[in-house]
């Protein structure tokens, strides 16, 4: 999420799917919105009837496009030469909602002297060290403002750190005010930065890398620029066909430029809605059960000299002003969540307990370890890699070497059973007899038998309740965690390890009900919610806080997770309302944060506090009552009026300005220029996917210099311009079937729909390979061979990039070696490789090769597979 | 990670260029020329050709009782009349009370038939539940059950009477009379049942069916009392009117071009049925008007029976074909078995 | 055999006519019918595929599932679902659900069926010696406090409550931080 | 009671399938077979005795630049098909046991409790929906929700379709609706869009009607579909005639004299 989270200051979609309702333009891009969220999608065709122009650009058509005003197919993978012609466009065609972008953005902002641009490097900025292959964002800070906080090591180029902390990314600002010009002409300024950056991003460029007619760019560049102003707005709507590449966050990045631009932010039927494919990917993400970062976007402590201690730690990542001057705070409160009394002034609140992290330990990086041998065991819960993991095939070897592994899931899915009935077994390269690995299958309960809340993909809380006893032996995974922990616990009972300590403070008290003693949920929201805890001499009866602003860093209070708080707010369990009021659902559930439903809603209102116009008001300053007010809780201090300048020395919160709606900056204002916090620029620059049929028709760079390609035996590339791998391979969902398939293949209703893998071929492709739709065809890559049901149909076009045909291939990618209907598993065609900042694979861009027929069994795969890899290795370039 | 191209995939960008432009590329994507290139055929779904070909009706679900129902009752029924008329006339106890054992056991035949044809045989009353006119079934049902009781009677009526008791061979003769009138029903209801379906080739044919399997079934019926060694001068001169009437009715087939007929003349039903015919009309007449009333006799019954199982089959080959329901140009191309146009 | 009688459609058709086609010719369970959820508790719930969100009323009886159908008082989906969300009640009710503990031993063939508590038994010593064997408190004198034998994947799919418990105890309390899940951008 | 009626309109349908499987699921329909069919994203093929919702997948030939939505050309079309209730049922008329009957909503109804599976209705219906179901004998099809709906409950399938493309409602105003969208679309440009409702036919119109773009045929939908029982006037005319026929004929045969030499 730092694409969303550097640019305006939130990992989250800046709206809610309702609101689709009130856009005048819907770009959906990188996102088969129709198939794979089709309820959200009738807010879509809602505004569709209601006049909105809706655009899809994506490389096949598929369901969205049949629904769409506008289509454009583009090579997968082109995405940022495509929406960097946009962004050229606005500015160069006059498109730019300027009182919008002058006081809201960084656009007047003056850059430093030392700053190189990709126009100069051929492809990098300046700061490159190709040595450690990083960058040092030293010079892209402001003109006057020191490159970074009293924090010392600038964020943003720790290879061990991931993004998701740092949702902020503004660490390397302070409130002293860098240089402006209001006038955005001075040469040094963003505004005219942008502008030479993407100078070369022309329509016919556009048509040489995306394939794209340079008449239909236009047509969508000035069908989506026309939504903007004052009296329109234009949404965006995205998912992980942006998200899945070497350089999703910048493709994020660039459409958050465009709308910054089109003043598109923070107002009605505006925003970037992203589309999540989880019931509560959103959750996972700020009750993070990933590897970087602490409930909150607090970023885990790294096993560094700053993270030592508490102070370092929080003199790192706490910003003078702005909202994150609040840091302290948030990790006091957490920790004394966890520890409770174990958390004491005298051990700097139980900070010493957190482990550090010192290295890539996010899922590919440890899954390499996993395949090194060098972990012992791993739970997987919810989750079916052996199928839907990158490089999969790699992947389920990787298990075999574990010495333990807990599955728990609905059914048996083929993480569990990879010992006995995976491909490798059928191959001969995994022999059951041979594998050490000890594996516990626990059967888990379902959403409609146990009680707990999800977080959707507009950041909002809803509590499903418990309907019914989950059967057999099936557990919620409350209660197989509260369990495994009181076992765990009682081991270190009367221990003095310092290792054990974490273990024995932690908090795990939680009230037993049911005939399996389940824990009771609604206290475990309470201590997400917050607590004040008891003082000195206060017999205890601690209450709930009202909300984050309640917080203290004094250890007074106990939150387990700060943008959570609020969701028990005067006692009411408020992700289980159901009394919606009005068209933004307030009354339904709880959204993050403090039911704010539309972020940045300041933005809504001009400077001076009125609204933009009457058809896009939605928060508005009260003059007679003093107070901002509206169809939204506002995203602004309630009492700040549009005139507030902050005092000298003002820190936090009342350091950002009246006129600043993006308080999660230290400045106050959406970013279009990021000074720090990425790992690969400041502005979105294309580079071509690590697997490319073309050369970089831009610079003389061909990739992200800052991805991993995690390259390796297993893990082979076919290098750019492989004659052998001449097509674009991309990856998707069906309406059908649900992610790696243990929710749909396994079901009749679902399965019958779609019964079997299929490969999406145009009839060009078809003619020159002798397809006949419906037929078996092969797909191969350097890492894998799949075979498929050829679905021959014109809705695939071959597009002619940089001079030549470009055949495009389409695999949905549920079936696997289980369940109902069984198929070869795509992702074995996928690279385990890492976009730097946030680490995800890229499945949406790749090469492959199609023959007609099924591919070979057995061992004789194997063989095949060794040669193909055998030939990328002596092909590959020595500059890997 | 910087990448250069090296020569060889140089030469083959520059190839693919050349392939570009020869493309005559430019617009970006490759002219809409190739859509539906040989080797890549795709079905097709519109005016000309349906929805994929597929099917439009369903199949006649009927198994292989029906069609022998449809002969066995008509005949039974057809014998009931040949009795009845024998009887009135005076022509001949034997006669009759052949004919009315004939009559007496194709009705007790029939009702097995039909019940094991039904999905649900054990609900076989359920034919009795309502009384539907608008349905040849509901009328058909309800005739077979008085023609197979009032036959049945007769026939019993019959072996009483040999003792001679009077009011017995009343009831037997009532009995018979209402199986005559019955049967007359039975002879022609099922061409009204079968042509009276949305299958084209059968509704298409509804004028001519009844005729037609009431002829096929009086044909059966004197064919069937010929065999049984009767060869009173009626029942060659009934062959021949049946004969006569099945030369016409195959005639009016022949010469009708409607291509929702096309299964009668074409492939296996096509086969079926002009044998049937030819079995039951021409063949039949020339042996009998050579005197040859035996042979006649076995051609008529086989052509009888076959007729209705190639009205049967026509039924299922016209179900397939959506052209004629759609009203398509020409037939649909590719029409397969349901969901399953791959071919496999 | 006179209430037979009674309902034989055909003497029905006789006193109040109808050409069988109407209710004369419907049978006590159909003039009986009811929709199969009459009567049934409902639960409020949320659909557990996508991130949607989509409300769902979940109707139960006597601890069995009936159906599940779109909630539609929801402002986010007005009662609607796609075809996942509608195939919910069977997600839970099919017959290939995994309903029992499965434990396959080193090198062995097939799984064996053992008892929930004795799976949580053995997993807790599992965690337990891997914890023993890589846990390192400090690494050239600084603090590293990190489990490094142990890893966990998953959570896109669980409710924030669980991620909360499976962070707290991995990472909090064992020293894990090999924690992922689907989550990235 | 109000009669009620299904309209679908595929300018809204996004071809989900959630009304194939929302009727399976509430009326315990099972699957219909695990087949890849080749023909666009449609496995299920048609309606039948397991397939009382099926959703059409159209496919022409995209142009760039142009979404579905173009009302320039025809793109991908999805059509939610169903039985068409109609008012002249050929199943309802053919079934010789009562089990079909006319509902108190104007919907046709196989009772599962009497059906004895004779498969005349199979025959009698011109669109092709009623089945017989072969494991299990009887004939099925949509059932109109006639239990939902007696509690005052749409449809399942209407319930479900995520853009209201399935619009359940009281007929006549459905009917106008219909209408006032087929203009309101044409006024968009979009002149290829027809309603299709068989009132014209001797079917007497239908309780499902549907808005397609482009020649209905091209969804399986007949422009002139007819009731069997339209066909049964002719066939039992001729039935008179070839029994009185027959009779005569047989009289006349025996009254011409002879007797019968034979018996054994």
């Amino acid at each position: 999420m730092p694409g969303l989270g550097t640019s305006l200051g939130r990992g989250g979609a800046t709206t809610a799917q309702q609101d689709l309702r009130n856009a005048d333009a819907i770009l959906i891009m990188g996102s088969s919105m129709a198939e794979n969220h089709p309820v959200g999608f009738q807010w879509v065709i809602e505004a569709r009837e209601r006049g909105a122009t809706v655009i899809h650009v994506d490389p096949r058509f598929n369901r969205t496009s049949a629904m769409a005003d506008l289509w454009v197919p583009l090579r997968a993978g082109s995405d940022i030469v495509f929406l960097g012609g946009m962004v050229r466009y606005a500015l160069e065609e006059g498109k730019v909602f300027r009182d919008y972008v002058a006081r809201y953005t960084n656009a007047p902002m003056l850059l430093g002297d030392e700053l190189r641009d990709t126009e100069e490097l051929d492809g990098l900025f300046s700061g490159w060290e190709e040595g450690q292959r990083r960058y040092d964002p030293a010079s892209w800070g402001y003109r006057a403002a020191p490159a970074s906080d009293a924090g010392g090591g600038s964020p943003g180029d720790e290879p061990d750190k991931g993004g998701h902390g740092k949702e902020r990314g503004g660490e390397a600002e302070d409130a002293s005010n860098p240089e402006r010009d209001e006038t955005m002409q001075h040469p040094r300024c963003v505004y005219q930065v942008l502008r030479r950056h993407f100078a070369r991003y022309t329509p016919e460029m556009v048509e040489r890398a995306c394939g794209v007619p340079r008449e239909s760019f236009l047509r969508v560049a000035k069908a989506f620029c026309a939504a903007s102003g004052p009296e329109r707005t234009g949404a965006i709507c995205y998912a992980v066909g942006w998200t899945q590449h070497s350089v999703g966050v910048q493709i994020i990045r660039t459409a958050a430029i465009l709308q910054l631009l089109l003043g598109n932010v923070g107002r009605p039927g505006g925003g970037i809605l992203a589309l999540r494919g989880h019931a509560s990917i959103q959750g996972s993400t700020d009750i993070p059960t990933l590897y970087d970062i602490l409930p909150g976007y607090l970023s885990m402590p790294l096993f560094e000299r700053e993270s030592e201690t508490l102070a370092g730690y929080v003199g790192k990542h706490r910003t003078e002003s702005g909202w994150w001057h609040n840091f302290d705070k948030y990790i006091v409160s957490l920790l004394k969540a966890w520890y409770g009394d174990g958390a004491t002034a005298g051990n700097e609140l139980g900070f010493g307990f957190l482990p550090r992290v010192d290295g890539d330990h996010s899922h590919q990086g440890y899954w390499l370890e996993m395949a090194a041998g060098k972990l012992e065991g791993l739970f997987v819960i919810g989750q079916n890699p052996a199928v839907g993991g990158p490089n999969a095939r790699l992947e389920r070897k990787a298990l075999a070497r574990l010495k333990w592994l807990v599955v728990r899931d609905l059914v048996e899915v083929e993480t569990a059973s990879f010992w006995y009935d995976s491909p490798e077994v059928e191959r001969g390269e995994l022999r059951p007899a041979e594998i050490a690995t000890e594996v516990f299958l626990l059967p888990a309960a379902g959403h409609a038998e146990k009680d707990g809340t999800f977080t959707n993909t507009q950041r909002l809380l809803q509590w499903h309740e418990k309907a019914v006893e989950p059967p057999g032996d099936c557990t919620s995974e409350t209660w197989f965690v509260y369990h495994l922990g009181r076992r765990l616990k009682e081991r270190v009972r009367r221990s003095r390890r310092r290792r054990d300590q974490p273990l024995l403070a932690l908090t795990w008290d939680y009230p037993l009900h049911g005939p399996r003693r389940e824990p009771v949920v609604e206290e475990i929201a309470k201590e997400i919610h917050g607590r004040r805890l008891p003082g000195e001499g206060e017999s205890d009866g601690s209450e709930l806080v009202g909300g984050f602003t309640d917080l203290a860093a004094d250890g007074s209070t106990a939150c387990g997770c700060w943008i959570y708080s609020g969701l028990f707010a005067g006692g009411v369990n408020r992700p289980r309302q159901r009394q919606s009021r009005d068209a933004l659902g307030h009354g339904w559930g709880f959204a993050w944060p403090a039911d704010r439903r539309i972020l940045y809603n300041r933005c809504s209102a001009r400077p001076d506090g009125k609204p933009w116009s009457e058809r896009k008001k939605l928060v508005w300053w009260d003059a007679t009552e003093k107070k901002w007010t509206g169809l939204d809780v506002p995203d602004f201090a309630l009492g700040k009026p549009p005139d507030y300048r902050p005092p000298p020395g003002a820190k936090g919160d009342d350091a950002i300005a009246g006129d600043q709606p993006f308080t999660m900056h230290p400045d106050g204002v959406g970013w279009i220029w990021v000074a720090s916090g990425l790992k690969d620029g400041p502005l979105p620059t294309h580079y071509e996917p690590l697997e490319s049929p073309v050369a970089n028709p831009l610079y003389g760079q061909q990739v992200n210099p800052a991805a991993h390609a995690k390259e390796g035996p297993d893990n082979a590339y076919a290098r750019a311009l492989d004659p052998r791998y001449p097509h674009v391979l991309t990856t998707y969902r069906l309406t059908e079937h649900h992610t790696a398939g243990g929710m749909s293949r396994t079901l009749s209703h679902l399965a019958e729909l779609q019964p079997e893998l299929f490969a999406e071929i145009s009839p060009e492709l078809a003619a020159e390979l002798g397809i006949r739709n419906g037929e078996f065809v092969t797909i191969t890559n350097p890492r894998g061979m799949v075979e498929a049901r050829a679905l021959v149909t014109p809705r695939m076009k071959t597009l002619v990039v940089d001079g030549r045909p470009v055949h495009q291939v389409g695999l949905p990618y549920h079936w696997g070696q289980r369940g109902l209907v069984r198929g070869d598993v795509v992702n074995d065609l996928v690279a385990l490789s890492q976009e730097p900042n946030v680490r995800i694979m890229e499945a949406k861009a790749l090469v492959c090769a199609v023959a007609p027929g099924r591919r070979p069994r057995g061992k004789d795969l194997l063989r095949q597979l060794q040669t193909e890899q055998a030939r990328a290795d002596e092909l590959r370039p020595d500059q890997e | 990670m910087r990448r250069r191209p090296d020569a060889d995939s140089e030469e083959r960008l520059d190839e693919l260029r050349r392939q570009g432009a020869a493309l005559g590329a430019g617009g970006g994507v490759l002219p809409e020329a190739g859509v539906r290139p040989a080797g890549a055929p795709m079905p097709v779904a519109s005016a000309a050709t349906g929805y994929y070909g597929r099917p439009l009706l369903k199949e006649p679900t009927w198994t292989w009782e029906v069609p022998l129902y449809f002969f066995v009752g008509g005949a039974a029924g057809a014998a009931a009349v040949v009795g009845a008329a024998a009887r009135v006339v005076g022509a001949g106890d034997e006669l009759e009370r052949d004919a009315r054992w004939v009559a007496a056991l194709g009705g007790a035949l029939s009702a097995p038939l039909l019940i094991s044809d039904l999905g649900r045989p054990e609900r076989f009353l359920n034919m009795l539940r309502v009384w539907k006119p608008q349905s040849p079934m509901s009328v058909g049902a309800w005739t077979l059950t008085a023609f197979g009781s009032s036959a049945a009677a007769a026939a019993f009526a019959e072996l009483l009477g040999r003792r001679g008791v009077a009011p017995v061979r009343l009831v037997g003769d009532a009995a018979g009379l209402l199986a005559a009138a019955t049967g007359l029903v039975m002879t022609t209801y099922t061409g009204v049942l079968v042509g009276a379906t949305a299958i084209p080739a059968w509704n298409r044919s509804v004028a001519v069916l009844p005729v037609h399997f009431a002829a096929s079934s009086l044909g059966a019926a004197v064919s069937l009392l010929e065999l049984l060694g009767h060869d009173h001068p009626a029942l060659n001169r009934l062959g021949i009117a049946a004969a006569l009437v099945e030369v016409a009715t195959g005639a009016v087939h022949e010469l009708d071009a409607d291509p929702a007929h096309a299964p009668l003349k074409q492939g296996t039903s096509g086969a079926l049925v002009r044998a049937g015919g030819v079995l039951s009309g021409p063949l039949p007449l020339l042996l009998r008007l050579a005197g040859r009333r035996r042979a006649a006799a076995v051609a008529a019954l086989a052509g009888s029976l076959l007729t209705r199982y190639g009205w049967v089959a026509a039924g299922h080959a016209s179900a397939r074909e959506p052209a004629v329901p759609l009203q398509l140009e020409a037939p649909a191309t590719g029409a397969r078995a349901k969901r399953d146009p791959v071919g496999r | 055999m006179w209430k037979l009688l009674r309902d034989w459609p055909l003497l029905r058709q006789l006193r109040e006519g109808g050409d069988g086609t109407g209710p004369e010719a419907m049978s006590r369970r159909t003039r009986e019918l009811q929709p199969k959820t009459a009567g049934a508790q409902v639960a409020r719930s949320v659909c557990p595929y996508c991130a949607v969100g989509c409300g769902q009323l979940v109707y139960h009886r006597d601890g069995a599932l009936l159906a599940i159908e779109g909630d539609p008082e929801s402002p986010i989906s007005r009662g609607r679902l796609c075809p996942k969300g509608a195939a919910s009640h069977q997600l839970l009710t099919h017959a290939g659900r995994l309903t029992t503990v499965k434990y396959r031993g080193p090198f062995a063939t097939s799984w064996q069926e053992i008892p929930l508590e004795e799976a949580m038994d053995r997993i807790a010593d599992r965690v337990w010696e891997s914890r023993e064997r890589t846990f390192e408190e400090e690494r050239g004198g600084r603090r590293l406090m990190q489990c490094r034998g142990i890893a966990h994947l998953g959570g896109a799919t669980l409710d924030n409550e669980e991620n909360y418990l499976l962070k707290k105890l991995f990472t909090g309390g064992l020293g894990i931080t090999r924690v992922s899940n689907q989550a990235r951008i | 009671m109000t009669t009620t009626g299904f309209l679908t309109d595929s300018t809204l349908c996004i071809g989900c399938k959630a009304c194939e499987v929302a009727c399976k699921e509430w009326n315990v329909v099972p699957a219909d077979g695990f087949l890849f069919t080749g023909t666009s994203y449609d496995n299920t093929g048609a309606l039948g005795a397991s397939t009382w919702r099926h959703v059409k997948f159209v496919e022409a030939t995209p142009t760039v630049g142009e979404g579905g939505n173009s009302p320039a050309l025809l793109s991908w079309q999805f059509s939610s098909d169903v039985c068409k209730h109609c008012e002249e049922a050929g199943c309802l008329e053919a079934c010789p046991t009562g089990a079909i009957v006319r509902t108190e909503f104007g919907g046709v109804f196989i009772q599962p409790d009497v059906c004895n599976g004779c498969g005349y209705c199979v025959v009698g219906c011109p669109f092709g929906v009623v089945e017989k179901r072969p494991d299990d004998g009887r004939a099925f099809k949509c059932t109109f929700c006639y239990d939902r709906q007696l509690a005052g409950l749409q449809p399942a399938c209407a319930k479900a379709c995520p853009t209201q493309s399935i619009l359940f409602g009281e007929l006549d105003a459905l009917r106008d609706r219909a209408e006032q969208r087929v203009t309101e679309l044409h006024g968009r440009g979009m002149s290829d869009a027809v309603l299709w409702d068989a009132r014209g036919t001797s079917v007497g119109g239908t309780h499902a009607m549907f808005i397609v773009r482009g020649d209905p045929r091209a969804y399986n939908l007949p422009p002139a579909p007819e009731v069997p029982t339209v066909y049964q006037r002719d066939g039992w005319r001729s039935a008179a005639y070839a029994a009185g026929g027959l009779l005569v004929a047989a009289l006349g045969a025996f009254l011409l004299g002879g007797r019968d030499g034979g018996g054994r």
